[in-house]
């Protein structure tokens, strides 16, 4: 189980083959692997968003991270599970969290990674401040709710 | 007794500094350190906080030694 | 939107990283991907496993897995998705089937990666036929059900 | 009228052959063009059907010139 912060640009797809790849232990015993990313979009609230920057609060975030994949892993037979977050400037268009979770049954990949992703955007501190193309800076007030279909 | 408050994101912003360091007699709730370190401001309804980077509620008790963080509610992810 | 059968071993990160890059329209559009890999095992009801074939109905398949995208197109807001299913010989480890699901927001990702899936794995005419690690050769009768948590 | 039957997976492997041609006077369901091309073998239970490559039920009508599929349950993914 791999838990990372990073303040540089990352590829989720490159993430994902070398974590795989070295997960030699694990190999020809997942039948499932449930994989989220997100990534920053051009657009927010109605405004056009140029660039963000992700404030974190150093040593609780990595304690609450650790503490949901602990939860999911005591919840659901889970093989290995792999979780990025960006901290610092991002743009758009880049991986802003990258949940994977290997399984060998597609039912607890998919509960699980979504159980971390839920559990991650309402507990893990983490606060966005967007600039917009006006120029203008905000925070941004409060995550969505991942359950309810949004427009 | 000595304790440090933190500030993040917004709140940060609002306060107006990211950290404060309180020298108390008597043990002090977490609501009780706020007022204490902001008394010209009513805490806002939505924060969250924390000991020690652990989740705690506003009547949690604060020990000497202790990091009491306010926060506004997170948008990770 | 993309669909494929693959008669070869397929590298899902490679797909998924090449898909994107010419996802170009989407660019700073969606938020959210959503993904399930499903991995051939080495093990399945007790016994260890040394190959499989998969047996598909050649146009048929397609036509159902393309009623399957299209109905999780009208019921979810979907940027676009790409699905890809190994055919004809595999061994352990190879990628079985890749879903994956680009939108603005998270619940519509998390919730049509798992609707394409569970209709794929009830609906598609695709069959398993294993061989043994004894050399015993038998098809796989029935697909679990993804949404209880399995042993 | 001239139909087509496939079989697929272990149904083919059971009733011995991937197809049967058939050629009848009067139109079919599903179920009677599965009993008369297999007159010695009860239907399985668990058989699923197509007609052209959309599942039909059993009591679908067959027409001339079409492919009638029997199949059983799926295992893909």
């Amino acid at each position: 189980m791999t838990i990372k912060l990073r303040a540089e640009i990352f590829d989720p797809w490159r993430e994902l083959a070398d974590f795989q790849t070295q997960a030699v232990d694990i190999a020809g015993k997942y039948g499932a692997t449930g994989i989220f990313v997100g990534t920053m979009r051009d657009f927010n609230q109605g405004d056009e968003v140029r660039g963000m920057y992700l404030e974190h609060y150093p040593g609780m975030t990595e304690k609450q991270l650790q503490h949901i994949v602990d939860q999911a892993q005591s919840q659901w037979s889970l093989l290995d599970v792999l979780l990025i977050h960006r901290i610092g400037q991002v743009s758009p268009n880049d991986t802003l969290v990258l949940v994977a979770v290997w399984s060998a049954h597609r039912g607890d990949a998919f509960d699980a990674s979504r159980f971390i992703m839920e559990n991650l955007k309402s507990q893990a501190p983490f606060w966005k401040r967007e600039t917009l193309e006006s120029g203008q800076i905000r925070w941004v007030e409060k995550n969505s709710d991942g359950y309810l279909q949004q427009p | 007794m000595s304790i440090k408050v933190l500030y993040f994101a917004s709140l940060k912003d609002r306060v107006g500094r990211s950290c404060d360091e309180l020298t108390i007699e008597a043990p002090l709730t977490v609501l009780e350190v706020w007022q204490r370190v902001n008394p010209n401001m009513d805490m806002p309804d939505t924060i969250l906080a924390a000991i020690n980077m652990e989740y705690v509620s506003l009547e949690a008790e604060v020990s000497d030694g202790d990091d009491v963080a306010f926060f506004p509610p997170v948008t990770g992810g």
